[in-house]
C-alpha cells in the first residue's frame, strides 16, 4: 500500500470519535455542543479526504490542468457546514433560554431539579 | 313481501342493531322504546324463522365485506348456525319482554344503555351464528366481548368494575393469545378459512401441529368456561339477572362452544381429529370440569353463582361430547345447546323473579316460596330436572344422546362423569325445589308479604318452561339438524 | 515516498487537529474549549486547501472558525460559566466511540486507497461534472456550477435550513423572550405539575 | 400542466408558507394561512396517488437536469401512502389544534410556530419525495430543527430540555447518516437511489459498503425511536405542544422508517441485508422493543408519555416485521407505519382536547371524562381497541398481517410473543378506558365541557378512515403489498 494509504480516513474517524465522546460524556451542555461540532467537522475532513485525486487540482476547469479532484464532496461538504452552524445556533439558543430557566448549563443539575418538581 | 333467502340472512343480522340505534334515540320515552324493543325483537324471529321454514340444505351465503384481500367477511347459513340463531332470536324475544318487567319494577339506572347494548350483543350472536369464515366468527366473538362488558359492570360499584375486568380479561387475553394466533396458524397451514365440511387442512399439516392447533382452539375459546379459563362466567353474575339470563346461560356462552362445535367439524374436521394421537386431553380437561364445578355448585348459598357453576358444568358436556368425535357425540353436543338453553334462561328467569318480587337471592331464604310463587318455582322445577336429565324435560333427550355417544365411543371414563355428574346435579338442584314447595315460610318471610313478580317477567319463564317440556315430546326438528351437522348431509 | 511528500503536510496538520480534540476533551474551562474548536476549524481549513478544496476551506474558515465561535461566545455571555465537572459515564462513552471507530476502520479497510485516481467516486457522476458542466453553464468552477446548477435543489434546501434555524433562534430567544420564559416557570409551580 | 409539476409543488408549497407566515401578524390570520397552505399540500397529495395510482411511478428531475447529475424526485406507491398520512395528519392536526394552540402558544409566537411547522411538513415531504440520499440528509435537518423548535414550545420548562436532548442525539443521529453516505459514496461514485440501487450490487461484499449500511442504520434507528437509542422520545413526546406531539407521532417516526425501507431494501437489497447479521439484530431489537417498551408504558403515570412508550412498541413491530426482510414481512411494515400513524394522530389529538380542558394529562385526570367529554373518550376508546387489535379497525387488519409474516418465518413463538405484546397494550391502555367510563368525576372537580367540535371533527376524521379502512382494508393492503414487492424486487 502506498503512502499515506488510509491514513487520512482513519485520522478523520480518530477526530469523530473524540467528538462523539465529548457530546456523549461531558456534562456541560455547552461543551457537549463543542464536541458536537468537532464531530461534525471531521466528517467533513472525511468527505474532502475522499474527493482528493492524487496530482489532480481544485476543480476550476483551465486548459492547463487534466487532473481535478472531484467537485462532488466539495458540494456537499459546502452545505454540511451551512446545516452544522444551523444546529448550533439552535442548540445554543435553547442553552440560553435552559440557562434562564433552570440556573445552570450543567446535565446533573438539571436533571436532579427536574426530579423535584 | 318475499325475500331471498341472503336478504333475509342480513335483515337478521340488521334489525337488532336498527333496534340499537332507535332505542338510542327514543331513550326518554320509555314506553316508546320498550316497545321498539320488543317489536325489534319480534322482527328478528320473524326473519329467523322464515329462514329457517325457506332454508333447505342449500348453502347460503352473503358477503359483507371484502375485510382483507383474500378474506371476507362473510356470512352463510348451515344447519349449526341456523339452530343457533333460532335459540338466540327466541330467547331473545321472551327475555326482552321478561327484561321490561325486570328493570321497571327494581328501578334500574341508565335502562336505555341497557336495551341498546342488549341488542346489540344479540347482532353480535347472530353474527357467530351465521359466520361463514372463522374470521367472521373471530370477529363477532370479539364484538360480544365487548358489548357484553357495559352490561357486566352495569352496576357501576367497585365489585361489579372488578368483576368487569376479570370478565374482560380472561375473554380477550384468551381470544387473542390462543384463539387469534390458532387462526392465523390455520390460515397459514390451510390458506383458507372458509368453514367447510370436515375441515379445511390439507395433508400437509401433521398430527403434531393439528394437536396443537385444536389445543389452542379448545382454550382459546373461552366462552365455554373450560377450567382453568371458567372464572370469567361466575364474575358475569354481578350483572343485572336479564343479562345472566339471556347472554351468560344462552347467547355468550352458547357462542363459545359454538364455536367449539364449529371449529371441531368445519374447521379441523372430525376424522382427522380422530386420528391425531393426544386430542383426548380435552375430553378429560371437560370431564374434569364438571365434576369440579358441579362440586362448587353444590357448596353455594347465592343462587345466581349456584346456576352459574351449572353453566360451567353443562357446557362442559357439550364440549366433552364434541370432542369425543364420533357422530353421535356430535349430534349430542349440538342437541345439548339447545336444550340447555332454555332450561337455564328459565332457571335464571325465575332467580330473577325471585329477586325483583321477594328481594332474595340466598338460597337460604328460599323455604316455602313456592306457596307464594307458585309459577315462578313450577317452572323453576321443571328447568332444573331438565339440568338433571329426567323426563319430561328437554334435558332428557340431549343427555340420552350424549350418553349413547359416550358408547359409542367406548369413552367409559365419560360414561361415569356423565353418571355421577347427574347423582350431583340432582344433589344441588332438588333441595332447592324441596325447600321451596315443602318447607314452611320462616317468620321473617311472613312479615314481608309479596306474590309474584310482574306480569311480564312470569310470562316469559312460564313460556320458557314450557318450551323446556315441549322440546321433550317433539325433539323431531332439533334433532334433524343435529343430525344433519353430525352426518354432514 | 520521499522525505518531501507534499502528504507529509496533511498528515502533520491532522496530527495537530487530533491533538487539539485531545485537549478539548481534557479541557474543563468551556471558553477555552471554544477557542480550541475555532483553532480546530482553521486547521481543518489548511487541510482543505491542501486537499484542492478551495471552496470549502473558505467557507469552513469564515464559517466555522469565525460566525460559529462568534455565536458559542454571543450565547455564553448569556450563560455564565459553569463550574468544573467531572465526566458523566465515560466507560460508556468509551466503550461507544470504540466500537463505532473499530467498525469505521474495518469499513476503509476494503476502500480504494488515498487519493486513487481509479477509485469509483471519481469515475462516475463526478467525470461527468468536469467534461460537461462547463458546456452547461459556462462556469469554470466546477463546484460554484454543480452547487448552482446540478445540485441547485440542495442550496435551496440548505438556504432554507438557516431559515429554519433563524426562525427557531427567533421563536426561542427573540424580541422580549424573557417574558416568556418566567411565565412557564409560574405555571409551573402554580399546577404543582410533577 | 400543472400536473405534471406535482412531485415539485408538493414539497414548495408547504415551504413557501413559511416565509409567508414569518411576516404575518397577529394569531388567526396565519393560522388560516398555515392550515390553508397545509390543506392545499394535502389535496396535492390526493392528486399524486391518483397520479401514481393509474399511471404508475412518477419520476421528477428538478431543474431538468437528468439524474443522476441532478437531482431526482420519485414517488410511487409507498410514497404516495407516506405523503397522504404525512399531509393528511398534519392538515387534522392544524384544524382540529386551533384552540388548543391558541392556549399553548403565545399569541406573538403563533406566526412563527406555524412557520416552523409547515417547514416540519415540508421537511418530511422532502424526505419522502426525494430520490437523492444527500438531498433527503438537507430535508431532514429541514424537518429536525423545526422539529427541536417546536418541541422548546412546550408549557413546562422541561420541554427546553427534551428539546436540547433531541438536538443533541438527533444531530448525531444525522451525522451517522452522513458518514454512511459519504462510504456509499466511495463505493459507487453516486447519490442517486435508483443509480446507487444499480451500482451497489457490484461492491456488495466489501466490508466498506456493509459499515455504510451499519451507520445509516444507527443513523435513522436514532430518527425512528429505535430502542436502544431511543431516549429523547418519551421526553419529546410528553414536553412537546400537545398538537406538535400529535403531529409528531403519527409522521415524524414514521418517515424515518419509510426512509429506512428506502434505503436498507431499495438500495442496499435484501442479499445484503440478510446476508449481513443485520436483519436478525432489527429482529432482535424489534422483539425487545415490542416488550420492554410496553412493560414500562404499564408503570406510566402521564398519559402522553404512556403513549410515547406505546410509540416504542409499535415501532419496535415494525422494525420487526422489517427484519424478516420477507414480502409478507414488508407488506406488515408498511402496512403498519400507516396504521399506527394514524390510532397514534388520533390518540395524541383526543389527549390534545383532554390536555386543553384540563390542563394535565394525568391518568387520574380521566377518572369520569366520558361522562364530561363524550365525543373526545369515544374517539380515544376506539383508536385505544384498534391499537390493542380489535377486529374491525385497522389495528386488527395490521396484527392480522404481522402474524401472518411472523408464521411465514420464524413460526409460532414469535407470534405469540406478538400477541403477548398486545395484551400488554391492552394493560396499559385499559385502566384509562376504564376510568374515563367507569369512575365518575372526583367531588370538587371543575365542570368541563366537550372539546372544541373542530377537534372533534378531525379526530372522527381519523376514527372514521381507522374503521372504514378496519372493514375493508383492500385499498391499503394493496398499496402495501404493492410497494412491498417493489421494494423486494429492489426496484426504488
Amino acid at each position: 500500500m502506498e503512502f499515506p494509504g488510509l491514513y487520512n480516513y482513519w485520522i478523520a474517524m480518530v477526530l469523530m470519535m473524540m467528538g462523539l465522546y465529548i457530546v456523549i460524556t461531558d456534562p456541560n451542555m455547552v461543551k457537549k455542543i463543542v464536541g458536537l461540532s468537532i464531530f461534525q467537522v471531521s466528517v467533513f475532513v472525511f468527505y474532502i479526504s475522499m474527493a482528493k485525486v492524487r496530482g489532480g487540482t481544485a476543480p476550476i476547469l483551465d486548459d492547463r490542468f487534466t487532473v481535478y479532484s472531484n467537485p462532488l464532496p466539495h458540494v456537499l461538504i459546502l452545505t454540511a457546514i451551512v446545516v452544522g452552524i444551523a444546529t448550533t445556533a439552535l442548540a445554543l439558543a435553547l442553552l440560553v433560554r435552559i440557562q434562564a430557566a433552570f440556573g445552570t448549563v450543567d446535565e446533573e443539575a438539571i436533571k436532579a431539579l427536574e426530579r423535584e418538581t | 313481501m318475499t325475500l331471498a333467502p341472503d336478504q333475509l340472512l342480513l335483515w337478521a343480522f340488521l334489525t337488532p342493531i336498527i333496534v340499537a340505534v332507535l332505542v338510542a334515540v327514543a331513550g326518554p320515552w320509555r314506553n316508546l322504546r320498550d316497545a321498539i324493543s320488543v317489536l325489534g325483537s319480534l322482527a328478528t324471529f320473524g326473519f329467523v324463522a322464515m329462514l329457517a321454514s325457506e332454508w333447505e340444505d342449500k348453502l347460503v351465503s352473503r358477503t359483507i365485506a371484502d375485510f382483507l384481500p383474500g378474506l371476507t367477511l362473510r356470512f352463510s347459513l348451515e344447519p349449526l348456525g341456523l339452530l343457533f340463531a333460532v335459540i338466540a332470536s327466541t330467547l331473545w324475544v321472551l327475555s326482552t319482554i321478561y327484561a321490561i318487567g325486570y328493570m321497571r319494577a327494581n328501578e334500574e339506572h341508565d335502562q336505555t344503555r341497557f336495551f341498546a347494548l342488549f341488542a346489540l350483543a344479540i347482532a353480535a350472536t347472530l353474527g357467530i351464528a351465521f359466520s361463514g369464515n372463522l374470521l367472521t366468527l373471530f370477529v363477532f366473538y370479539e364484538t360480544l366481548t365487548l358489548v357484553t362488558f357495559p352490561l357486566v359492570t352495569h352496576a357501576g360499584t367497585p365489585e361489579a368494575m372488578r368483576a368487569g375486568r376479570t370478565y374482560l380479561g380472561i375473554l380477550l387475553s384468551t381470544s387473542i393469545l390462543f384463539f387469534f394466533l390458532a387462526m392465523v396458524w390455520t390460515y397459514f397451514e390451510a390458506g383458507t378459512l372458509d368453514f367447510i365440511k370436515g375441515g379445511i387442512l390439507n395433508e400437509e399439516t401433521g398430527p403434531s401441529v393439528t394437536l396443537v392447533l385444536f389445543l389452542l382452539y379448545m382454550f382459546g375459546i373461552a366462552k365455554t368456561a373450560l377450567m382453568p379459563f371458567h372464572r370469567w362466567l361466575p364474575a358475569a353474575m354481578v350483572a343485572p339477572t336479564p343479562v345472566s339470563a339471556l347472554l351468560h346461560a344462552v347467547a355468550v356462552v352458547k357462542a363459545g362452544v359454538f364455536a367449539v362445535v364449529k371449529v371441531i367439524v368445519y374447521v379441523l374436521g372430525v376424522e382427522r381429529l380422530a386420528g391425531v394421537p393426544g386430542t383426548a386431553i380435552v375430553p378429560v380437561v371437560a370431564g374434569f370440569t364438571i365434576i369440579a364445578a358441579s362440586l362448587v355448585a353444590l357448596k353455594q348459598a347465592n343462587l345466581k353463582r349456584l346456576l352459574a357453576y351449572s353453566t360451567i358444568s353443562q357446557l362442559s358436556y357439550v364440549v366433552l361430547s364434541a370432542t369425543l368425535l364420533t357422530p353421535i357425540s356430535i349430534m349430542g353436543a349440538v342437541l345439548h345447546i339447545a336444550m340447555h338453553a332454555v332450561a337455564k334462561i328459565t332457571l335464571f328467569f325465575a332467580a330473577g323473579a325471585v329477586y325483583t318480587a321477594a328481594h332474595k337471592s340466598e338460597i337460604g331464604e328460599l323455604d316455602g316460596i313456592g306457596r307464594r310463587m307458585p309459577w315462578t318455582m313450577g317452572a323453576f322445577a321443571v328447568a332444573a330436572l331438565s339440568m338433571i336429565g329426567l323426563p319430561p324435560t328437554a334435558g332428557f333427550v340431549s343427555k340420552w344422546v350424549i350418553l349413547k355417544g359416550a358408547f359409542d365411543a367406548t369413552a367409559w371414563c365419560a360414561v361415569a362423569v356423565l353418571v355421577l355428574s347427574t347423582v350431583l346435579n340432582a344433589a344441588y338442584f332438588l333441595p332447592i325445589v324441596h325447600r321451596a314447595f315443602f318447607r314452611p315460610l320462616s317468620a321473617e318471610a311472613q312479615a314481608h308479604p309479596h306474590g309474584e313478580a310482574p306480569f311480564p317477567s312470569v310470562l316469559a319463564l312460564t313460556l320458557t318452561a314450557l318450551l323446556t317440556l315441549g322440546l321433550f315430546f317433539f325433539p323431531g326438528e332439533a334433532m334433524k339438524i343435529a343430525e344433519a351437522v353430525a352426518t354432514g348431509r | 515516498m520521499t522525505l518531501f511528500d507534499p502528504a507529509w503536510i496533511d498528515v502533520a496538520i491532522l496530527a495537530f487537529m487530533a491533538i487539539v480534540a485531545f485537549v478539548v476533551a481534557l479541557l474543563r474551562s468551556v471558553f477555552a474549549s471554544v477557542m480550541l474548536m475555532g483553532i480546530f476549524s482553521l486547521l481543518s481549513a489548511t487541510l482543505f486547501v491542501i486537499l484542492d478544496a478551495v471552496d470549502v476551506a473558505f467557507t469552513e474558515a469564515s464559517v466555522g472558525a469565525g460566525i460559529s465561535v462568534v455565536v458559542f461566545l454571543g450565547a455564553m455571555s448569556l450563560i455564565p460559566s459553569p463550574k468544573a465537572h467531572g465526566r458523566t459515564r465515560p466507560l460508556l462513552g468509551a466503550l461507544v466511540c470504540i466500537a463505532c471507530g473499530a467498525l469505521l476502520i474495518l469499513g476503509t479497510l476494503d476502500m480504494p486507497t488515498y487519493g486513487d485516481p481509479q477509485a469509483p467516486i471519481h469515475l462516475h457522476v463526478a467525470d461527468r461534472y468536469l467534461s460537461e458542466s462547463l458546456e452547461a453553464t459556462d462556469v469554470p468552477n466546477v463546484v460554484t456550477s454543480v452547487l448552482a446548477s446540478y445540485r441547485g435543489y440542495d442550496t435551496l434546501g440548505e438556504t432554507t435550513v438557516i431559515f429554519t434555524a433563524a426562525i427557531a433562534v427567533l421563536i426561542l430567544i427573540g424580541g422580549s423572550w424573557r417574558d416568556g420564559v418566567k411565565a412557564p416557570a409560574r405555571a409551573d409551580k402554580e399546577t404543582g405539575d410533577a | 400542466m400543472i400536473s405534471t409539476h406535482l412531485p415539485i409543488l408538493q414539497v414548495l408549497v408547504p415551504l413557501l408558507a413559511a416565509p409567508v407566515l414569518a411576516l404575518l401578524r397577529g394569531r388567526t390570520l396565519s393560522y388560516l394561512v398555515a392550515t390553508g397552505f397545509v390543506v392545499v399540500a394535502f389535496l396535492i397529495a390526493i392528486g399524486l396517488t391518483i397520479q401514481v395510482v393509474h399511471t404508475g411511478a412518477v419520476s421528477y428531475a428538478i431543474g431538468n437536469w437528468a439524474p443522476p447529475l441532478g437531482i431526482e424526485y420519485r414517488i410511487d406507491e409507498l410514497t404516495v401512502i407516506m405523503l397522504l398520512m404525512v399531509t393528511g395528519i398534519a392538515s387534522a392536526v392544524l384544524i382540529g389544534g386551533g384552540q388548543s394552540i391558541a392556549v399553548e402558544i403565545p399569541e406573538r409566537r403563533a406566526p412563527l410556530f406555524f412557520a416552523l411547522f409547515c417547514l416540519n411538513v415540508a421537511g418530511l415531504i422532502g424526505m419522502t419525495v426525494t430520490g437523492d440520499v444527500f438531498n433527503l440528509f438537507v430535508f431532514l435537518e429541514i424537518s429536525s430543527l423545526s422539529t427541536y423548535a417546536l418541541v422548546a414550545m412546550g408549557r413546562d420548562r422541561r420541554a427546553l430540555t427534551a428539546a436540547y436532548q433531541y438536538l443533541v442525539i438527533g444531530t448525531v443521529g444525522a451525522t451517522f447518516y452522513v458518514i454512511g453516505v459519504g462510504l456509499l459514496y466511495m463505493m459507487t461514485g453516486t447519490l442517486n437511489m435508483a443509480d446507487l440501487t444499480a451500482r451497489v450490487s457490484g461492491v456488495e461484499s466489501t466490508l466498506t459498503i456493509k459499515t455504510a449500511l451499519a451507520f445509516l442504520f444507527i443513523g435513522l434507528g436514532v430518527k425512528l425511536g429505535m430502542m436502544p437509542v431511543h431516549f429523547w422520545l418519551p421526553n419529546a413526546y410528553a414536553q412537546a405542544p400537545s398538537t406538535v406531539s400529535a403531529f409528531l407521532a403519527g409522521t415524524a417516526t414514521k418517515v424515518a422508517v419509510y426512509v429506512m425501507l428506502r434505503i436498507v431494501f431499495g438500495i442496499f437489497g435484501i442479499g445484503i441485508f440478510t446476508s449481513s447479521y443485520l436483519a436478525d439484530v432489527v429482529i432482535a431489537l424489534g422483539i425487545f422493543a415490542m416488550v420492554a417498551a410496553s412493560v414500562s408504558a404499564i408503570f406510566q403515570s402521564d398519559a402522553k408519555r404512556l403513549l410515547a412508550y406505546s410509540s416504542l412498541a409499535q415501532i419496535g413491530y415494525i422494525l420487526f416485521a422489517l427484519g424478516l426482510a420477507t414480502e409478507a414481512g414488508l407488506t406488515a411494515a408498511i402496512l403498519h407505519l400507516f396504521n399506527h400513524g394514524l390510532m397514534k394522530a388520533t390518540l395524541f389529538l383526543a389527549l390534545t382536547a383532554v390536555a386543553l380542558r384540563l390542563g394535565r394529562t394525568r391518568l387520574e385526570d380521566f377518572d369520569g371524562l366520558a361522562q364530561a367529554m363524550p365525543a373526545t373518550m369515544l374517539a380515544f376508546a376506539v383508536a385505544a381497541l384498534s391499537l390493542v387489535g380489535v377486529p374491525l379497525t385497522i389495528g386488527f387488519v395490521s396484527k392480522w398481517y404481522l402474524l401472518a409474516a411472523a408464521f411465514d418465518r420464524d413460526g409460532v413463538l414469535v407470534a405469540a410473543v406478538i400477541l403477548g405484546s398486545s395484551l400488554l397494550a391492552l394493560l396499559y391502555l385499559w385502566p384509562l378506558v376504564e376510568r374515563a367510563y367507569f369512575r365518575k368525576r372526583p367531588a370538587g372537580a371543575p365542570e368541563i365541557e366537550e372539546a372544541p367540535l373542530a377537534l372533534i371533527l378531525a379526530m372522527w376524521a381519523l376514527v372514521a378512515v381507522n374503521v372504514f379502512l378496519g372493514v375493508n382494508s383492500q385499498f391499503t393492503v394493496n398499496l402495501a403489498a404493492n410497494a412491498a414487492r417493489h421494494l423486494i424486487g429492489a426496484v426504488p
